[in-house]
């Protein structure tokens, strides 16, 4: 596992949004930010989130769609359900990944605790902000949620990246996003 | 720690076919571990200019092409022989044969960038502090404060004998024979210079580079391209910035390069001199050179320009520099990202070390992030150097007319005192149109900088041809 | 290329709440079926410079922001008042009180980019046709000859008297009264000059576009930003180049700006006219204007420059024509997809039509396509608009030196022969500062070009200095 120096270097990886993201206050999105930052989780908070995740996950907040239970699935239509997410879809239809990834592949973490986990949190979060509102538009992801998708491409390419991986382990490398902007989807 | 984080897993380790070490000059046993980046290496003996294959017939002269150039220069080096770049396997042998070492003494910091001199560097800090200096010893590590040392004692002596002294450091290939000093062979840029032996990962050797990168740090410059260093910054200054521990690997995959496509000073009167203690703009560098003094006093020039006596600062490729003002850098793009870009082969995919011009892989250098067709790609970059070019025969004009027009007024009698002023517009003025002629994209690396600084060379000399000729019409109203 | 593909979607079709028809220069019934872009457009009222919320304080001088202005324009209306430029919700407003109207007599060719007026070129040329002409037979169809006709018609006659016409045209709204010639309100740019009322699709409506692009297509210029034009080229050039029915979309969303946005002729010697016969680039329109004569034979000129004498041009807003030269323009990034940028609401997207400035909004205007922060593209911004600010004052600088030393040349009895060549510099300098300097970007929609029009300025402003003073001492010489 990354200690915390290194998995800050990581996400000083030059020109991505996240290497900023805790100077720049993300004023559109009120009463996210006391929860949010990967790095400022602590056990108590992983447990919230991990309880109202769940609860959310079965819906509670977007009961009223009535599609919020959708989100366990794997279809990448239930992605769509919201609306905001649907220049993504499109461009993912016609993306390099269309045929060997759905959103989940790249979205969750590869293995079964952090897949749930991650499903939980932001079931909980997707749910709150397309419920409140007030999210950013284009909707931009947070640096956990970007070290989910780093961890699942190295998953998938991990015998051609082979030269990308650090020297020992934790150590520093370079986003992939950062030469293949359209992986998955360029439209965002 | 989260456990969110998917642990950022390490690379297998490699198979050493050969041990490779700290003297390890030599690149052909790093190739048996390594032979697809070796093999892209030994590409860069290829020349576009020259027959293809490693003919080693010199590259176009600049000169001929700009002839301009030569007053620019007049009464230094340079004016004798000044070429185009080539590829990294002749920078030793061009260097070698270069009239400008040839034909006038040059001193031995001129081997900092042109050969692979650090396990020599070691080698003489370590003799200096007095210890037997064994092969064994010099491949052991780094030893930082060695190099250090080693590179302060040569920096000034002589070309000559600091070119001897790389075949008396021993390379673990060149096996001594009794009686012949030759212990190890000289070599141009090596993996050596860019790799740590041990773990293959990237670092940076040049003392002139760390020495530079440290003077950077503790200016003010804001360095939004390079977040080690304000991290540094941040962090409370403690002692010194060493790119090695503080840098990003991605900011490192820029700081390799800039070990040595940088402006210098190199030559006799001072250390190897990174001019960054104010910051990485053009002002910035000029600044460091204008309160530079040599420890005679005298205040610092590079050479006496020969049609007018005006001692003037001279721009060597500063790449490293106009990249920081650009755009890519300022997005964290690296030269290596573009200069290396990453190639399948087989199963898997590695940086091309066949270091060259992007426009020639525009395919791997290029469409990756930018997804327009390569003709689209290379007009775009044909049209920023098109403009850049213009600019800089522009700026040749105006300086060339500024030299006329000194020349005259001296010939008619302009006194020091009047001439002061006018000077001072011409060191300005040479300054920054050889910065962005030296510099080798054309102003790709940062085409509005590289603009500016243009339109500033076009307004110092024509500001000093009117000075003259003000002096001019005051002297003969007066006569 | 992707990044576009999905603005291209379809359109729901809307539902029509009440009818418009090409007669309905007022926004407000539109706003009835789309309430969403009235809304936004209403917006445009406000004013970062003057009090929100549709204050109607005049916005800040740029003749008290830049004393040098008024020297480049000394002579020219626009020494008057010069001011900073605001919402659409404005434009008519502003330009019948500016001191450029009120103490000066002006074109009705002004209405040309400030009105809503194309159902008065519309009525006035049917009317010189003979025919009767009823609020129907005018809302009928858009009968683009007719609007051709009206504009020719008016464009040099008085400011007043045109201006009085707008309110003669009827616009659906304005009921008449028996013995009121009042049929129709004046608006600024309104709905109808951009989108065809029965489809919602975009359109050009402006005669003065519609003309400078057929030029444009028949010259020469490479356009790669403009593909439709090189189609029309390449399939052989027929009769004219109509935006309308030639242009892509993507294109549309710039051309609806270049309407007006761009540099032109308005005054009462010609018609206006929108230079672009050789091509977009600084050059070619000064070529243009370089090469017209009036119809009584004199060569074209904007004005008399007061302090000099000498003829000169005005350069005005040049953001279509500058944009063209960028970066953006080359990748298909259109002047919609930064100032009128989509914007969810609810369940749709819809494109704001609070046309302003994208710093205000760079969250939906910059960051669906750079995945940066908002803070790190605003800094961006800044040091492309630093870079060009700095450069502007450097040209400034040199400028007004040359009027110091051509007023000098002149006062020391300096023929008209002799001034010859130095007016020419002259003009050239004054026209690449006022390029740049009107343009409304500070150069960020073309980075390098804005820096290497203002070193061709700095370089021609300072050989005029050079060449009066050689005037000068060679007079001084002879005397
Ligand atoms: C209940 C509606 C809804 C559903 C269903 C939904 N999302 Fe989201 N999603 C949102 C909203 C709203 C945001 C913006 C959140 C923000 O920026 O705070 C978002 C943000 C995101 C982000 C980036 C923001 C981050 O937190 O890093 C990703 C990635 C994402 N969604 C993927 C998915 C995937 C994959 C699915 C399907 C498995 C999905 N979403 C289902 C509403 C939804
Ligand atoms: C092949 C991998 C891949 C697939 C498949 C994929 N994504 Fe993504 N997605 C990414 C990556 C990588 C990012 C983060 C980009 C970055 O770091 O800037 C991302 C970001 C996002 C975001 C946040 C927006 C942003 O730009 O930050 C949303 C929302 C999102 N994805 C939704 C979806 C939806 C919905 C689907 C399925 C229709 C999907 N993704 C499929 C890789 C993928
Ligand atoms: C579920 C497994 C999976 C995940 C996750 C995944 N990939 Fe892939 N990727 C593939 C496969 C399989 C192919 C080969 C597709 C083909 O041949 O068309 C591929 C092809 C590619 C290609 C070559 C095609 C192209 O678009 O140029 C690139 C680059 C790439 N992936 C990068 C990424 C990146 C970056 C990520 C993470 C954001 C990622 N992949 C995530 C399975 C995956
Ligand atoms: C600095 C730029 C850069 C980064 C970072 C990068 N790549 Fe690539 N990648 C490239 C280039 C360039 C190519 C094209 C190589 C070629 O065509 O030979 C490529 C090719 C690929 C391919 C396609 C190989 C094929 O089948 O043609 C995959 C898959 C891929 N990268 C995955 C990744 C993943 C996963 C990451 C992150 C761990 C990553 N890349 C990070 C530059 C990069
Ligand atoms: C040890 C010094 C040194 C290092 C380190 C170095 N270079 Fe060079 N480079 C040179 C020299 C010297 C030459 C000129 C060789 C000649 O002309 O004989 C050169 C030539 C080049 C050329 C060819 C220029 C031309 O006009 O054809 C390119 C491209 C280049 N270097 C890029 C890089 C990049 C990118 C890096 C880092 C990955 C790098 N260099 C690292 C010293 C260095
Ligand atoms: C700080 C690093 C550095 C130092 C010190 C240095 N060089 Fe170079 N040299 C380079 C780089 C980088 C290039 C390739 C770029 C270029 O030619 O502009 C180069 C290119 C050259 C070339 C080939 C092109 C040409 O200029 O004709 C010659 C010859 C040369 N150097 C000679 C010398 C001599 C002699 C000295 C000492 C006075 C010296 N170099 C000192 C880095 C350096
Ligand atoms: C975004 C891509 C990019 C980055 C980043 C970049 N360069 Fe370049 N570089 C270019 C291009 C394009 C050229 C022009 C090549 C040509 O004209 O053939 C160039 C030219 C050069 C040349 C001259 C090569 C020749 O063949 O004439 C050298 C040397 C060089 N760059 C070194 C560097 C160094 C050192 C860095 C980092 C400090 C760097 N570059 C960063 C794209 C890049
Ligand atoms: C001028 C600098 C330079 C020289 C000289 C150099 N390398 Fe590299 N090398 C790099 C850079 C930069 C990378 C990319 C490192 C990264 O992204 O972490 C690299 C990466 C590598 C890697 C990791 C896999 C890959 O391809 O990305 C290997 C192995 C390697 N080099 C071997 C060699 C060998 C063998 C030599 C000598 C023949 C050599 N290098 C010479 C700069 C250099
Ligand atoms: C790792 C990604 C990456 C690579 C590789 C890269 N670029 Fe860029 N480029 C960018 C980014 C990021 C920008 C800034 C604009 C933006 O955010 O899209 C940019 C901007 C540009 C611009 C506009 C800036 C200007 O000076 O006008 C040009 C032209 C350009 N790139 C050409 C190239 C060329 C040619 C190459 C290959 C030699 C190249 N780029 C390689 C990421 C990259
Ligand atoms: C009919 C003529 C016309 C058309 C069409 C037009 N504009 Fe304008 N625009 C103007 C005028 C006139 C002003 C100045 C209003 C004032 O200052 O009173 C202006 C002002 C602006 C401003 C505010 C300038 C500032 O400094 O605050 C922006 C931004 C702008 N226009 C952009 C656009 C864009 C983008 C389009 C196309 C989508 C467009 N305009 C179409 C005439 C036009
Ligand atoms: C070709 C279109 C066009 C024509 C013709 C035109 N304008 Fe404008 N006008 C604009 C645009 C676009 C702006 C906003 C940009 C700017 O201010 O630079 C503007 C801004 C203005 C402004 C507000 C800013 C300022 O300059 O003080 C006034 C007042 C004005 N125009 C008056 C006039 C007058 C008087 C005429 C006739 C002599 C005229 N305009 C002709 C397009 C035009
Ligand atoms: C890539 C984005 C982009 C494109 C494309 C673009 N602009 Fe702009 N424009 C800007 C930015 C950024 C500014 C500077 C705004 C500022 O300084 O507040 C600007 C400034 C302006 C202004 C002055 C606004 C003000 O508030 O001062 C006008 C008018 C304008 N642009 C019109 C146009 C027209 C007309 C086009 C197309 C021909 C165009 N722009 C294309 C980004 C763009
Ligand atoms: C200065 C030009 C201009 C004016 C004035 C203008 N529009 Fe638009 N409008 C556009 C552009 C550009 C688009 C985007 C068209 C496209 O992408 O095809 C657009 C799109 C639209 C659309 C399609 C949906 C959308 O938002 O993209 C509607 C509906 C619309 N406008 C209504 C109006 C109404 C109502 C008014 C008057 C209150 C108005 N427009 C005034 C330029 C203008
Ligand atoms: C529709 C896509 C799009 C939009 C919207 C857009 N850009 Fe760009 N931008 C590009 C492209 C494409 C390039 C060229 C480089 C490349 O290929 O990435 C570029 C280049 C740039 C550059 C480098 C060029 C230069 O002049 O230095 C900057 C800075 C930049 N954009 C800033 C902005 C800002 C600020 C905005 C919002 C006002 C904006 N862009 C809006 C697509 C866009
Ligand atoms: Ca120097
Ligand atoms: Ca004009």
């Amino acid at each position: 596992m990354m200690s915390d120096e290194e998995s800050q270097r990581n996400d000083r990886e030059l020109g991505d949004a996240e290497g900023s993201d805790k100077e720049v206050p993300d004023d559109s999105s009120p009463g996210r930010g006391k929860f949010w930052g990967g790095r400022r989780f602590g056990r108590g908070a992983i447990v919230f989130a991990l309880c109202l995740g769940l609860l959310a996950g079965l819906g509670v907040f977007t009961f009223g769609y009535g599609k919020g239970a959708s989100y366990m699935s794997n279809n990448p239509e239930t992605c769509v359900n919201c609306h905001v997410m649907q220049s993504h879809m499109d461009s993912w239809l016609q993306s390099s990944h269309h045929q060997v990834a759905v959103c989940n592949d790249c979205h969750l973490p590869h293995d079964f605790i952090g897949k749930w986990v991650t499903k939980a949190d932001n079931g909980f979060f997707h749910s709150l902000a397309f419920t409140l509102g007030g999210f950013k538009d284009p909707i931009q992801i947070k640096p956990r949620n970007r070290r989910v998708t780093q961890g699942a491409c190295i998953d998938c390419h991990q015998d051609l990246v082979h030269p990308l991986l650090p020297e020992t382990a934790g150590g520093d490398m370079l986003m992939c996003v950062h030469c293949h902007t359209s992986v998955g989807h360029a439209a965002r | 720690m989260s456990i969110f984080e998917r642990k950022q897993e390490a690379r297998t380790p490699f198979v050493k076919v050969v041990e490779v070490s700290e003297i390890s000059t030599d690149p052909e046993p790093w190739g048996l571990n390594f032979p697809q980046q070796y093999e892209d290496y030994l590409q860069t003996v290829n020349d576009s200019y020259t027959d293809f294959g490693g003919n080693h017939a010199l590259p176009p002269s600049k000169l001929e092409e700009h002839p301009w150039l030569k007053r620019l220069f007049a009464g230094y080096a340079f004016s004798i022989d000044y070429r185009e770049a080539r590829g990294h396997a002749h920078m030793l042998s061009d260097q070698e044969v270069t009239r400008r070492v040839t034909e006038v003494q040059q001193a031995g910091a001129c081997l900092h960038c042109h050969a692979s001199i650090i396990p020599t560097y070691r080698r003489i800090g370590l003799q200096q502090q007095g210890g037997e200096v064994t092969a064994e010893r010099l491949a052991e590590s780094f030893d930082q404060p060695a190099v250090m040392a080693g590179f302060e004692a040569v920096s000034q002596k002589n070309y000559e004998d600091v070119h001897a002294e790389l075949t008396k450091t021993p390379d673990g290939v060149v096996q001594a024979e009794s009686g012949d000093p030759h212990l190890g062979d000289a070599h141009p840029v090596s993996c050596i210079d860019c790799h740590d032996p041990e773990t293959m990962a990237i670092r940076v050797t040049r003392p002139g580079f760390i020495l530079g990168m440290d003077k950077l740090a503790k200016s003010d410059d804001p360095v939004p391209h390079l977040p080690s260093v304000q991290k540094w910054r941040d962090s409370g200054a403690q002692g010194d910035y060493d790119p090695n521990t503080h840098a990003t690997r991605q900011e490192m995959r820029s700081f390799v390069c800039g070990q040595c496509h940088v402006e210098y000073y190199c030559a006799s009167k001072m250390t190897l001199t990174y001019p960054w203690s104010n910051g990485l703009k053009m002002e910035d560098l000029e600044q460091e050179w204008d309160e530079t003094t040599f420890s005679d006093g005298e205040a610092f020039y590079d050479y006496v320009h020969k049609e007018t006596g005006t001692k003037v600062f001279k721009a060597q490729h500063p790449e490293f520099e106009l990249w920081s003002q650009g755009i890519h850098a300022r997005s964290g793009v690296s030269c290596s990202d573009c200069h290396m870009p990453y190639e399948k082969r087989g199963a898997t995919k590695v940086s091309s070390h066949w270091v060259r011009s992007p426009m020639e892989n525009i395919n791997k250098a290029c469409q990756t992030c930018h997804h327009f067709p390569e003709q689209d790609l290379k007009q775009r970059v044909d049209l920023i150097q098109q403009r850049t070019s213009d600019l800089i025969e522009r700026a040749a004009t105006a300086m060339t007319d500024m030299l006329d027009a000194i020349v005259a007024a001296q010939a008619s009698g302009a006194s020091e005192q009047q001439l002061k002023p006018i000077r001072d517009l011409q060191r300005k003025a040479m300054w920054r149109l050889d910065f962005i002629a030296s510099e080798n994209s054309k102003g790709f690396h940062a085409s509005q900088e590289s603009a500016r600084i243009l339109a500033e060379s076009v307004d110092y000399s024509r500001q000093a041809i009117a000075a003259c000729y003000k002096l001019d019409s005051a002297s003969t109203e007066t006569e």
